[in-house]
C-alpha cells in the first residue's frame, strides 16, 4: 500500500495547497513535497524487486485490486515497481521538490494553484511509473497533461497560450494514436488475456499468442501496433520530426515547470517506449532496429544542430533535450544490457541534468529578466554560485566523466556499438558526434553569457539591483554578487548537482537495479 | 393571411428536385418489389376489431398488435400538445409579459457591444411586432 | 396466424409487479399531472416558482430513485429476461432502466437549475409540465417494444421540446430556434412514420421482436425493408442530432434557454439512441438483416460524417453555447460508432461503451450547458471572450466547467475519459480502424476548442470588469452536482460499466 | 384488386409531393400542410399493408398517426404564432439570426 | 619486510591522486577562508604526491609492479566491466614523478605569480590546479583505457577552467572554449575508439594476459596461423580483417592524442591557450594535458606496435608537426607564443619517436621536455611578472642584468630546447632522430618524418635564441624593461630546481655515448626494460619487428648526433647574428608574405573557425529554418487547415430552414443510394 500512500500524499497535498493562502503556499508546498520525497527514498533504500516488471519479475510494493470490467477484460488497480520504475519515481519526487523550491522566486501570483498543480502533476507522474494495468496507466498518462497545460498556460511567458495548446493537443493526439495501437494488440490477443494487465499482455505477446484482427494477420498487426505506439510515444519523448511542441513549451513555461517538463515528462515517453514497444514487441523492434536507430541518430544530431542555432538559453536546453533523448532511443534499440540499461540510466541522468540547467537559467532569468544570449555577458561576475552550477551542469550535459551524464551516454554507446542490428556501429559512431556539438553550443552559450565583461541589456531589469556599467575591478567576487541568488534558489541546484555527481561516481546505486530489471528483456531479446 | 395561390416558378424550386430524386429512388425500389397475394380480412368486421385492438381487449376478429400502451401514451401527447399550444399561443390580457424584458439566451450581453449580426428583439425594436401588439390592443 | 400475433397475451392483465416496473414512468407522468393541479390551484404561484420547481424536482428525483432501485433489484435483467408489458408494447429491461436513470438525472439537474433561471417568469407551470412530459416520453422510448410505441413516445418527447425551445416567446433567438426545431422535427417524424409504414410493409408487424421473428427467415422485400430501415434510422438521427438530420441542433441549442439546451442535448439525444439501439439490435438484428440491408454501413457513414462535421464546425465558433451545440453533434457521432460496429462479435462491448458514454455525457454536457445558463443568469455575454477571467470571480463554477470541458474532451478528470476510450476500444476491437482514426482526429480538434473555454476562464484577463451578482443556489447546486458526478464517474465507472455492458449484451441473447 | 405496389407508388408520390412542398414553400402553414401529406402517405401504406397481411395493426396505427399529426399541428401553429409576433412574417426563411 | 613495504607503497598509491583532489575540495569550499587562497593546501598535497611518487618509483625500481582494480564503477555479468584501477610500472612511476614534481613546482611558483600579484579568484585557481593534478595523476596510473578516457576528459575540463581563469576579459573564455572544443573533437574519435575497443576485446585493460594489446597480438598471430581466423574468432572485428580493424582502432584513439597533444591539424587551440595564467601554461604544456596524448600512445604502445600503418602515420604527423610548428614560432613577438609553438613542435618529436619505434627515446624526450619546458614557461612567467604582465618580446631586452637567476635558468632551458650538447634536450631529441633514421632507411614515410624533424632543428635553434636574445640581451627597449618588478623566492626556487634538471637530466640515457663507449649507461632504457610482461621495451621491440616488420639499419649514433647538433648550432648562430646587438632589428619582417603567412599560422585557425562558426552555425541556422518552416510549419499548418475547414463546414448551416430540409433530404437520398447499391435493392 506504500505506493498508494505515495500517490495519495501528492494528491492530498494538491488539494490542501489549493486552499492554502498564497503567501504560505510556497513554503507549505516545499515542506509537503518532502514527504513523498522521503517516502520514495525510503522505498528506494528498501527496494527488493527483482527482474523486469513485465516479464515475470518479482515486484516491489505491489498491489492488485479489481476495478472495472471492460467487455471481456478486467481493469485492475495494479501497481508495483521494478528496477526501471523505482529510480524514475525517485527522480520525480526529487525534481518536484527542486521545482517547487525554484518556484519561490519567479511565481508571484496564484501561488496556491501553482503548487497544487505541481503536486497533482507529481501524483500523475508517479502513477505513470508505478501502474501496471494499461487502462489505469493510461489514466495517469493523460492526467499528467492537465496540470502541465495549466502550468504553462497560466504562469508562462508571452506566447504561453499558443505553446500550451500546442503541447496539449499534440501530445493528446499522440496518446490516442498509441491507444489505438495498443488495443489493436489487445484484441489481436483475443482470449489469451483476460485483463489489461501489462505483464500478462507482455508475456502473452512474447509467447506468440497474437492472432489476427479484422483480417489482418499477426505479423502485420504487430508491425502496425508497434508503429502506432512508437509514433505516439515519440511525440512525448520527443523524437524528430515530432518534436516541435517541445521548444515552444519550454520557452514559454515558467522555469520550475520546465524543470519538470524536461526532467520527468520526457522520460514518460521513453519509459513507455521501453515498457511497451521494446518489451512487448521485441521482434518488431529488432526487425526495424536500423530505422529506429536512424530516428534516434537524426534526433541526436539534428537536435544538437538546432540547439546550436538558438539564442534563447531555454531553447538551447530544450533542443538539447531532443538530442539527449535520441541517445535513449538508441540505447533501447540495442537490446544489450548496457544499451537498455544505459538508456534507462540516461533517463535519470538527463532528468537531473536538464532539470539543473533549466533551474540555473531560471535563476539567471529571475535576476536579469532575459534569457537571450546576446543580452548578457559576464554573469559570473555577479552570480558566481549560480554560474558555477551552470558550468557544472553544462559539463555534465556534455558528458564529462564522473558525472552521470557521461555514464548515461557512455553506457548507451557501449551497448549500441556492438548491437546486433545492421550498421549499429556506424549509427553509434555518428550519434557520438553529438558530444562535440553539445560541447559547442553549451560552451558558446556559457562564454557569451557567463563570461567576459559584465553587462545586461534588458528593458526591465530589476531597477538599481543590476548595475550595467560592467563593474569595477577590485574587491572580491562575492562583494560584486549584489544580486546573489537567494539560498532557496541555490539549494535545488546544489541538490541536483550533488545527485549528478553521486550517480556519476557511484552509478551502481541505480544501475544495479536497472541492470537487474533489463536483464530478462535483453536475454530474451538479444545478445548480452 | 393565406393569399390566392399562384404559380411561382423560380430557382427556389431547384431544391424540390431532391424530392423528385427521392421519388425516383422510392419508385425504383417499390416497383421492383414483388408481393404475394393480399391476405385480406376475409369479410370480418374491421371497425369493431379496431376498437378491440386499440383497447387491448379480446374479441377482435382480426389479429392485431396491442395498442393499449400507445393509447395511454397518446393521451399524454395530446396533453403535452395542449399545454404547449396554450403556452405558446396565449397572450397576456394587458399585453405585457412579466420578466420577458430580461431575456438571457443572448447571454444578456449589453446591447451596445453586440455585433451587427446580433438582431435581438431588444436591439432592434420590431415594427411588425409593435404593430401586432397595437392590433391586438384594438381588439 | 391469429395466435402468432400474441392475441393470447392480450388477455393477461399486467400483474402488480409490472406496474412497479413502470414506476419511474408513472412517477414522471403523475408529477406532470400534479403540476397541472398545482398550477390551477395557485396560478399566480406566490412562491415564485418554488413550489412548481420543487414538485418537479421531487418527481424526477423519485423517478430516478425508482429507476436505480429497479436496476439494482435486477428487474427485467438476468435470467428472467426483459419484462414485456402490454403485450410487448413496453419492455422493461436493464437498458430501459439504465437510460431512465440518465433521463431522470438530467431532468433533475435541469429542473433544479431552472428554478433560478426562470425566477419571476410566467408560464413556469407549463415549463415544468412540458419538461416532465418530455422526460416521460423519453423514458417510454427507452421501454418501447414496438414501432408504434416508439413513434408515439418519440412524439411525446418531441412535442414538448419544441415548445420548450420556443419558451422565451418574445426572444427572437428562442422563437427562431423553436420554429426550426419544429419544422425539421415534423419533417423527420414524417419520414420516420413513412419508414415505419414500409417496415410494416416488409414484415407485417410493428412489434420489435415480431419484426425480428419475421425477418429471421429472410425476406424478399429487401428494398422496401431497406428504405424503411433507413427512414426509421433517419427518425432516430433527428432525435440524436446526427448528420444530416442535425441541422436543427445548433440553432435549437443556441436559441433555447440554456437549461432546455442542456436537457435536449443530453437527455433527448440519449433517448434517440436508446430507441435506436433497441430497434436496430432487436428488430433489425444484424445477423438477419445486415447482409441485404447494411444499416451498419449507414451508421458508419453517419458516425464518420457526424463526428467530423460536429467537431470541425465547433472548432471555429465564437459563442460558447453554439460551440457546445456543435460538440453535441460531434458526440452523437462518437456514440454512433456503437451502432456502426454492431455487426461484429463485440456487440455487448461496443453498445455498452456507447451507453456509458451517453450516461457520462448526460452529466458533463448538462453541466456545461448549465454553466452557460449560469453565465446567462449573470449576463456576462456569450462569446469566449466574454468568459474571460471568470475563473477569478466564480472559481467553483469554473472548476466545474473545466471538469466538464476536459471530460468532454476525453481527459481523465471525469468519466468522459473512460467512456470515450471505451468507445475507442470498441472501434478498435471490431476492426473499425478508420472510425478510430477519425475519432482521434476529432478528439484532437475537440481538445482545442474545449480548452478555449478553459483558457478564457482561467488564462485570460477580463476585458472589462464583470459584475457577478449573486451565486444562485439552484444553478450552482446543479452545476456542482453534475461536476461531482462527472468526476466521480472516473474512478467509479465500474458502478455503471458492468450494468451497461450486461444490459447491452442482453439485447443480443 | 389493386396490387399493393400501386398503393406504394401512390404513397411515395404523396410523400414526395409533401416533401416537395416543404422544400420549396416558405410559408409555415404550407410546411405544416406538406408534413400532413407526408404523414398521410405513411397512413396509406399502413392501411394497404394491413390488408396485404391481413392484420389490423397498420390500420390502428394509422389512427394514432392521425392523432399525432393533429397534436403536432397544434404545437406547430403555436410556434408559428410566436414566430409571427417576433418576425412579423410566417416565412420560414426570414428567421436567420442563428446560423453558422 | 621489503614485500610488506612494497605492498604498503602500492596500497597508498591512490593517495597520489587523491591528495590533489582533497586540495581541490579544500580550495573550492574553504579557499577563501584560508591564507593564500588555498595555495598552501595545494602545495602540501602535490608535495605529498611527489614524495609518494618517489616512493613508488623506488619501489618499482626494486622490480615490483602493481596492476589491480581499485574501484568498480559498474560490474555487469557477461558484459563489460567499467572500473578504475592502478597500473604501476616503470613508465607510470616515472610519469608520476614528473607530473607531481612539475605540479608541485607550479603550485609553488603560483604563490609568486598569482598571490603576490593580487589576483582575484585564487580559491578557484588553486582548486583548478588541484583538480588538474588529480586528473593527470589518475590518468597516468590508469590501468585501462576507459579510465584513461575518463581522466583525459577531466584534464580537458581543467584546462578549460584554468585557461579561462580571467573570465572577465573577452579573450580567455574564448580561448578556453576553443581549447576544449578542439580537444573534444579529437576526443570524439578517442571515445569511439574506447567504445570500439570494448566492443572488440571486451576489455580495455592495458596490462596482463586479458589486456587488449595482448588479445590483439594473439588475434593477429592466430589470423596469421590459420585460415579460419584462429584467435580472432573470439573477437568481433566488425567485418574488417583483424589487422585493418586494429589499425582503425589505433587511429580512433590517435584522434584523442592528436587533439590533446596539439598535433597537426588539431594544434590550433594551444597557442590560444596562452591566455591562461603562465603557471597554468607551464602545467598544461610541460607535464599534463599535452603530455597526456603522448603518454597515452606510450601506454598502449603494445597495441600500436601491431600496426605499422598507424605507426608510420604517427611518425609522419609528428615530424610534420615538429617542422610546421617550429616555423611558426620563428616570427612570434609574444614570448609565450614562441613557447607555445615550440611545445607543439617538441611534442611532434615525441610522436615521431613513437611512430618510428623509438619508445624509449620518446619517453625520454617526454621527460626532458617536461622539465625544460616547465622551466621555460616558469621563466617566461618570471619575466612577465617582472615586466608587469607584458609579454611582447620587443618591449623587453636587457633583462639579463636585472634578473640573473631567471636568465641563467632560462638559458639552461633554452639550450635544452634547442638541443645543444650536453643539455637534456640534446640527448633525447637526438635519440628520437636517430631512431627515426635507422628505421626510416627502410620506410619512406618514416624517413620523411626524420627529414622534417631534422629541418625543424634549425628553426628550433633559431627561435629559441631569438627569444633569449630579445628578452634578456641588448638594451632595455621600454621603461618597464628598465625597471622590472622584483621576484620572490617562490619564483626563483622552481626555476633553480628545473634549471638543474634541464641541464643534467639528459645524462641518464646518453645513447651515443653508450654506443660509442659500450658502457651500460642507458639508465632509462634499463628502467623501461623491466616491469609487467607485455609492457616492456623488449616486448615492444619484438612486436615491432615481428608484427609491424620494423627493422633497424645498423648505423652509428654519432654521425646523426653531430649532424643535429650542427644544425641546432646553425640555427642558434643565425639568431645570434641577427639579434645579438643592443637594439636588434625586426628582421623577420624581411620575410614579407611568408611572415604574414607564419604570423597567421598558415591560416589554420581561419579554416577551423570557418568550419566551426560559418559552416557549423550555417548548417545549424539552416536546420533551424527548416525546423521552423517545414517541420513546425506542418504542425501549425495542420491546425490552420483544420480551423479553416471548420470555418467552411460551419457555413453549411445557413440559417435558412428550407436549406436544411433540402440538405436533409439530400442526405437521405445519398444514404438510400449508397446502402441500396451496397445491398442490391435496385436489381
Amino acid at each position: 500500500m506504500i505506493l498508494e500512500l505515495l500517490i495519495g500524499l501528492c494528491l492530498l497535498g494538491s488539494v490542501v495547497l489549493f486552499v492554502t493562502p498564497n503567501r504560505y503556499a510556497g513554503r507549505l508546498a516545499a515542506g509537503w513535497s518532502l514527504l513523498p520525497l522521503a517516502l520514495s527514498l525510503l522505498m528506494y533504500a528498501g527496494f527488493s524487486g527483482q527482474g523486469n516488471a513485465l516479464l515475470g519479475g518479482q515486484l516491489a510494493y505491489e498491489t492488485t485490486v479489481q476495478w472495472v470490467s471492460l467487455g471481456p477484460y478486467t481493469l485492475n488497480w495494479h501497481v508495483g515497481l521494478d528496477g526501471i520504475s523505482m529510480p524514475l519515481i525517485a527522480l520525480s519526487t526529487v525534481l518536484t521538490t527542486a521545482a517547487i523550491l525554484s518556484a519561490w522566486t519567479p511565481i508571484e501570483e496564484r501561488e496556491n494553484q501553482f503548487y497544487g498543480l505541481v503536486l497533482f502533476l507529481e501524483a500523475g507522474l508517479i502513477g505513470v511509473f508505478a501502474v501496471l494495468d494499461f487502462f489505469v496507466w493510461f489514466v495517469f498518462w493523460e492526467a499528467v497533461l492537465v496540470p502541465m497545460y495549466f502550468l504553462v498556460a497560466i504562469w508562462g511567458g508571452p506566447r504561453r497560450k499558443y505553446a500550451a495548446i500546442k503541447f496539449f493537443v499534440y501530445t493528446n493526439v499522440a496518446s490516442l494514436v498509441m491507444f489505438i495501437g495498443f488495443f489493436t494488440l489487445v484484441f489481436g490477443l483475443g482470449d489469451s488475456i483476460a485483463s489489461l494487465d501489462m505483464p500478462a499482455i507482455a508475456q502473452a505477446l512474447r509467447a506468440g499468442e497474437l492472432g489476427s484482427l479484422a483480417g489482418v494477420g499477426p505479423g502485420t498487426l504487430k508491425t502496425l501496433a508497434f508503429a502506432a505506439m512508437f509514433a505516439g510515444f515519440a511525440v512525448k519523448v520527443p523524437i524528430v520530426p515530432v518534436h516541435t511542441w517541445l521548444p515552444d513549451a519550454h520557452v514559454e513555461a515558467p522555469t520550475p515547470v520546465s524543470v519538470l517538463l524536461a526532467g520527468v515528462l520526457l522520460k514518460m515517453g521513453t519509459y513507455a517506449l521501453l515498457r511497451f514497444n521494446f518489451t512487448m514487441l521485441p521482434d518488431v523492434a529488432q526487425q526495424y532496429a536500423a530505422i529506429i536507430a536512424l530516428f534516434a541518430v537524426v534526433s541526436v544530431i539534428y537536435g544538437a544542430l538546432l540547439a546550436l542555432a538558438q539564442q534563447d538559453l531555454k531553447r538551447i536546453v530544450a533542443y538539447s533535450s531532443v538530442s539527449s533523448m535520441g541517445y535513449v532511443i538508441l540505447g533501447l534499440v540495442a537490446y544489450t544490457v548496457y544499451g537498455v540499461g544505459g538508456a534507462t540510466f540516461q533517463m535519470l541522468s538527463h532528468g537531473l541534468i536538464s532539470g539543473l540547467l533549466f533551474a540555473c537559467v531560471g535563476v539567471i532569468y529571475n535576476t536579469t529578466h532575459t534569457r537571450m544570449v546576446d543580452d548578457m555577458s559576464g554573469m559570473a561576475d555577479r552570480m558566481p554560485v549560480t554560474t558555477s552550477m551552470f558550468v557544472a551542469g553544462s559539463f555534465a550535459y556534455m558528458g564529462l566523466p564522473l558525472t552521470s551524464g557521461f555514464l548515461g551516454e557512455y553506457f548507451v554507446f557501449l551497448g549500441t556499438f556492438h548491437a546486433d542490428f545492421p550498421g549499429a556501429a556506424w549509427f553509434t559512431a555518428i550519434a557520438m558526434f553529438g558530444i562535440v556539438i553539445v560541447a559547442g553550443y553549451l560552451l558558446y552559450a556559457m562564454q557569451r553569457t557567463l563570461f567576459g565583461p559584465f553587462s545586461v541589456k534588458t528593458a526591465h531589469a530589476d531597477g538599481g539591483a543590476m548595475r550595467t556599467d560592467g563593474g569595477e575591478g577590485s574587491g572580491s567576487e562575492a562583494e560584486h554578487d549584489i544580486d546573489r541568488a537567494a539560498a532557496h534558489d541555490i539549494v535545488p541546484l546544489a541538490m541536483l548537482l550533488a545527485l549528478v555527481i553521486v550517480l556519476g561516481v557511484a552509478p551502481e546505486i541505480s544501475f544495479g537495479m536497472i541492470r537487474d530489471a533489463v536483464g530478462p528483456l535483453v536475454t530474451a531479446g538479444g545478445a548480452g | 393571411m393565406p393569399t390566392r395561390p399562384h404559380l411561382n416558378l423560380g430557382s427556389h424550386l431547384l431544391s424540390g428536385l431532391v424530392a423528385v430524386a427521392l421519388f425516383a429512388v422510392l419508385a425504383t425500389v417499390f416497383l421492383t418489389a414483388s408481393f404475394g397475394a393480399p391476405q385480406g380480412f376475409g369479410g370480418a368486421q374491421v371497425t369493431p376489431s379496431i376498437g378491440y385492438a386499440m383497447f387491448d381487449l379480446s374479441g377482435g376478429e382480426i389479429p392485431s398488435d396491442s395498442f393499449l400502451a400507445a393509447f395511454e401514451i397518446i393521451d399524454l401527447v395530446l396533453l403535452a400538445a395542449l399545454a404547449a399550444a396554450v403556452m405558446l399561443a396565449r397572450r397576456e390580457a394587458d399585453g405585457k409579459l412579466i420578466g420577458i424584458e430580461s431575456i438571457r439566451t443572448d447571454g444578456g450581453r449589453p446591447r451596445d457591444t453586440t455585433s451587427a449580426s446580433d438582431t435581438d428583439v431588444e436591439t432592434e425594436p420590431n415594427a411588425a411586432a409593435d404593430g401586432d401588439g397595437d392590433r391586438e390592443g384594438a381588439n | 396466424m391469429t395466435g402468432g400475433l400474441g392475441v393470447g397475451v392480450l388477455q393477461t392483465a399486467p400483474p402488480i409487479g409490472d406496474w412497479v416496473a413502470l414506476a419511474p414512468v408513472l412517477l414522471l407522468a403523475l408529477t406532470a399531472l400534479a403540476l397541472f393541479v398545482i398550477d390551477s390551484v395557485d396560478p399566480d404561484d406566490a412562491s415564485g416558482g418554488g413550489a412548481l420547481a420543487g414538485t418537479a424536482a421531487v418527481g424526477t428525483l423519485l423517478a430516478l430513485v425508482a429507476a436505480i432501485a429497479l436496476l439494482i433489484a435486477g428487474i427485467g435483467q438476468g435470467q428472467g429476461g426483459a419484462l414485456r408489458l402490454y403485450g410487448g408494447q413496453l419492455i422493461v429491461d436493464g437498458m430501459a432502466l439504465f437510460f431512465t436513470v440518465i433521463f431522470t438525472s438530467v431532468a433533475t439537474l435541469v429542473i433544479v437549475a431552472s428554478y433560478d433561471y426562470l425566477r419571476d417568469r410566467v408560464y413556469q407551470a407549463e415549463y415544468y409540465v412540458l419538461m416532465l412530459l418530455a422526460t416521460t416520453g423519453m423514458a417510454l422510448m427507452a421501454s418501447s417494444g414496438s414501432l408504434a410505441t416508439v413513434f408515439i413516445s418519440l412524439e411525446l418527447a418531441s412535442l414538448p421540446s419544441y415548445a420548450l425551445v420556443a419558451f422565451l416567446k418574445d426572444n427572437r433567438g428562442s422563437v427562431e430556434a423553436g420554429i426550426k426545431y419544429f419544422l425539421i422535427g415534423a419533417l423527420s417524424s414524417a419520414i420516420f412514420a413513412y419508414g415505419i409504414s414500409l417496415v410494416y410493409g416488409a414484415t407485417g408487424r410493428l412489434g420489435l421482436e415480431a419484426i425480428a421473428r419475421s425477418l429471421s427467415g429472410g425476406t424478399q422485400l429487401v428494398g422496401i425493408l431497406g428504405v424503411g430501415v433507413l427512414m426509421v434510422a433517419g427518425g432516430f438521427a433527428f432525435k440524436t442530432a446526427s448528420v444530416p438530420f442535425h441541422f436543427w441542433a445548433p440553432e435549437a441549442y443556441e436559441g433555447a434557454p440554456a437549461p432546455v439546451s442542456a436537457f435536449l442535448s443530453s437527455a433527448s439525444k440519449a433517448a434517440g439512441f436508446v430507441v435506436a439501439f433497441r430497434v436496430f439490435a432487436v428488430a433489425f438484428s444484424p445477423e438477419a438483416v445486415v447482409a441485404s440491408v447494411d444499416w451498419t454501413l449507414a451508421f458508419w457513414l453517419l458516425a464518420a460524417v457526424t463526428m467530423t462535421l460536429g467537431n470541425f464546425a465547433a472548432a471555429t465558433q465564437d459563442k460558447v453555447k453554439r460551440m457546445l451545440a456543435y460538440s453535441s453533434v460531434g458526440h452523437a457521432g462518437y456514440v454512433l460508432i456503437g451502432l456502426a460496429a454492431l455487426n461484429s462479435g463485440q456487440n455487448g462491448l461496443v453498445l455498452g461503451a456507447s451507453m456509458i458514454h451517453l450516461l457520462v455525457y448526460g452529466f458533463m454536457n448538462t453541466g456545461a450547458f448549465l454553466f452557460v445558463a449560469l453565465a446567462e443568469y449573470w449576463e456576462v455575454g456569450r462569446t469566449f471572450e466574454d468568459y474571460n477571467g471568470l475563473g477569478t470571480q466564480a472559481p467553483i463554477a469554473c472548476v466545474a466547467m473545466t471538469v466538464f470541458m476536459f471530460s468532454l474532451a476525453g481527459l481523465p478528470v471525469g468519466g468522459g475519459f473512460m467512456s470515450k476510450y471505451f468507445i475507442l476500444v470498441g472501434a478498435v476491437g471490431t476492426g473499425h480502424f478508420l472510425l478510430a482514426a477519425l475519432l482521434l482526429i476529432n478528439s484532437a480538434l475537440s481538445l482545442y476548442y474545449y480548452s478555449r473555454v478553459v483558457r478564457s476562464l482561467w488564462f485570460e484577463e477580463p476585458a472589462n470588469s464583470i459584475g457577478i451578482e449573486g451565486y444562485p443556489l439552484g444553478l450552482y447546486a446543479a452545476v456542482v452536482g453534475a461536476a461531482v458526478v462527472t468526476f466521480l464517474l472516473l474512478p467509479g465507472i465500474f458502478l455503471v460499466s458492468d450494468a451497461a455492458i450486461s444490459a447491452a449484451s442482453a439485447l443480443f441473447v | 384488386m389493386v396490387a399493393v405496389q400501386f398503393y406504394l407508388l401512390l404513397s411515395a408520390a404523396i410523400f414526395c409531393i409533401g416533401l416537395f412542398g416543404i422544400l420549396t414553400r416558405r410559408n409555415v402553414l404550407f410546411f405544416l400542410m406538406s408534413v400532413e401529406l407526408m404523414l398521410n402517405a405513411a397512413n396509406i401504406n399502413l392501411v394497404a399493408f394491413s390488408f396485404q397481411y391481413g392484420n389490423l395493426t397498420g390500420q390502428v396505427f394509422s389512427l394514432f398517426i392521425t392523432a399525432l399529426a393533429a397534436a403536432e399541428v397544434a404545437v406547430g401553429i403555436g410556434i408559428m404564432l410566436v414566430l409571427y409576433r417576433n418576425f412579423g412574417d410566417v416565412d420560414v426563411t426570414k428567421a436567420t439570426t442563428l446560423r453558422w | 619486510m621489503a614485500a610488506t613495504s612494497t605492498a604498503f607503497a602500492f596500497e597508498v598509491a591512490p593517495a597520489i591522486a587523491i591528495l590533489p583532489l582533497a586540495s581541490f575540495v579544500i580550495a573550492l569550499f574553504a579557499g577563501k577562508y584560508l591564507p593564500k587562497g588555498g595555495a598552501l593546501a595545494g602545495i602540501a598535497a602535490t608535495g605529498g604526491s611527489l614524495l609518494l611518487s618517489l616512493w613508488i618509483a623506488l619501489t618499482v625500481a626494486g622490480g615490483a609492479t602493481y596492476n589491480e582494480e581499485i574501484y568498480s564503477l559498474v560490474t555487469t555479468p557477461n558484459s563489460f566491466d567499467l572500473h578504475f584501477g592502478l597500473l604501476l610500472d616503470p613508465l607510470s612511476a616515472l610519469m608520476l614523478v614528473i607530473v607531481s614534481l612539475v605540479s608541485f613546482l607550479v603550485h609553488l611558483f603560483s604563490l609568486g605569480y598569482m598571490n603576490d600579484e593580487g589576483e582575484r579568484g585564487l580559491p578557484r585557481y588553486y582548486a583548478g590546479l588541484g583538480l588538474f593534478s588529480f586528473s593527470m595523476l589518475a590518468f597516468v596510473f590508469a590501468d585501462n583505457l576507459f579510465m584513461s578516457f575518463v581522466f583525459f576528459e577531466l584534464v580537458g575540463l581543467c584546462s578549460w577552467l584554468l585557461i579561462g581563469h580571467w573570465y572577465r576579459e573577452e579573450a580567455p573564455p574564448s580561448a578556453a572554449k576553443k581549447a576544449f572544443l578542439v580537444t573534444r573533437f579529437g576526443d570524439y574519435f578517442f571515445l569511439v575508439g574506447v567504445v570500439a575497443i570494448f566492443a572488440t576485446f571486451g576489455t580495455t585493460l592495458f596490462a596482463g594476459p586479458e589486456s587488449f594489446p595482448t588479445l590483439a597480438e594473439e588475434a593477429l598471430a592466430g589470423a596469421g596461423g590459420g585460415e579460419a581466423g584462429g584467435g580472432a574468432g573470439e573477437l568481433s572485428t566488425f567485418g574488417f580483417g583483424p589487422g585493418t580493424w586494429f589499425t582503425v582502432l589505433g587511429f580512433l584513439v590517435l584522434g584523442g592524442v592528436i587533439g590533446k597533444s596539439a598535433q597537426f591539424p588539431l594544434h590550433t587551440w594551444l597557442p590560444d591557450a596562452m591566455e591562461g595564467p603562465t603557471p597554468v601554461s607551464a602545467l598544461i604544456h610541460a607535464a599534463t594535458m599535452v603530455a597526456a596524448g603522448v603518454y597515452l600512445v606510450a601506454r598502449m604502445y603494445g597495441f600500436y606496435a601491431l600496426s605499422p600503418t598507424a605507426l608510420a602515420v604517427i611518425a609522419f604527423v609528428g615530424g610534420f608537426t615538429a617542422l610546421f610548428a617550429a616555423s611558426m614560432a620563428v616570427v612570434k613577438r609574444d614570448i609565450k607564443q614562441v613557447l607555445a609553438y615550440s611545445t607543439i613542435s617538441q611534442y611532434g618529436y615525441m610522436m615521431l619517436g613513437l611512430g618510428a619505434g623509438g619508445y624509449v627515446a620518446a619517453v625520454f624526450h617526454l621527460m626532458t621536455h617536461a622539465f625544460f619546458k616547465a622551466l621555460l614557461f616558469l621563466g617566461a612567467g618570471a619575466v612577465i611578472i617582472a615586466m608587469h604582465h607584458r609579454q611582447d618580446m620587443w618591449e623587453m631586452g636587457g633583462l639579463k642584468e636585472k634578473l640573473p637567476v631567471t636568465y641563467y635558468a632560462f638559458l639552461a632551458g633554452s639550450l635544452a630546447l634547442a638541443g645543444i650538447f650536453p643539455f637534456a634536450g640534446f640527448w633525447s631529441k637526438d635519440e628520437i632522430l636517430y631512431e627515426a633514421l635507422i628505421h626510416g632507411l627502410n620506410d619512406p614515410l618514416l624517413l620523411g618524418g626524420y627529414l622534417m624533424g631534422l629541418t625543424a632543428i634549425v628553426f628550433t635553434g633559431f627561435y629559441t635564441f631569438r627569444m633569449v636574445l630579445l628578452t634578456f640581451h641588448g638594451e632595455p627597449r621600454t621603461h618597464t624593461a628598465r625597471n622590472p618588478h622584483s621576484l620572490g623566492w617562490s619564483v626563483k626556487v622552481p626555476l633553480v630546481v628545473l634549471g638543474v634538471l634541464a641541464t643534467v637530466i639528459g645524462l641518464i640515457n646518453m645513447t651515443p655515448v653508450a654506443e660509442a663507449t659500450g658502457l651500460h649507461i642507458e639508465y632509462l632504457h634499463t628502467w623501461l626494460e623491466h616491469g609487467i610482461p607485455g609492457l616492456t621495451v623488449e616486448h615492444y621491440d619484438e612486436v615491432l619487428e615481428t608484427v609491424a616488420g620494423y627493422s633497424a639499419a645498423s648505423l652509428s649514433p654519432l654521425l646523426p648526433a653531430v649532424l643535429s647538433l650542427a644544425l641546432a648550432l646553425a640555427g642558434a648562430g643565425l639568431a645570434w647574428a641577427l639579434y645579438s646587438g643592443p637594439d636588434p632589428d625586426h628582421h623577420t619582417e624581411r620575410l614579407g608574405d611568408i611572415r604574414t603567412l607564419l604570423m597567421n599560422n598558415y591560416y589554420q585557425d581561419e579554416y577551423q573557425v570557418w568550419i566551426a562558426e560559418t559552416f557549423g552555425t550555417g548548417v545549424a541556422r539552416l536546420s533551424d529554418r527548416f525546423d521552423q518552416s517545414i517541420v513546425d510549419g506542418a504542425v501549425n499548418g495542420i491546425s490552420e487547415v483544420s480551423l479553416l475547414s471548420g470555418d467552411r463546414i460551419r457555413r453549411i448551416q445557413t440559417g435558412i430552414v428550407s436549406n436544411y430540409a433540402t440538405l436533409l433530404t439530400l442526405g437521405l437520398v445519398v444514404l438510400l443510394l449508397s446502402v441500396g447499391l451496397a445491398g442490391g435493392w435496385f436489381l
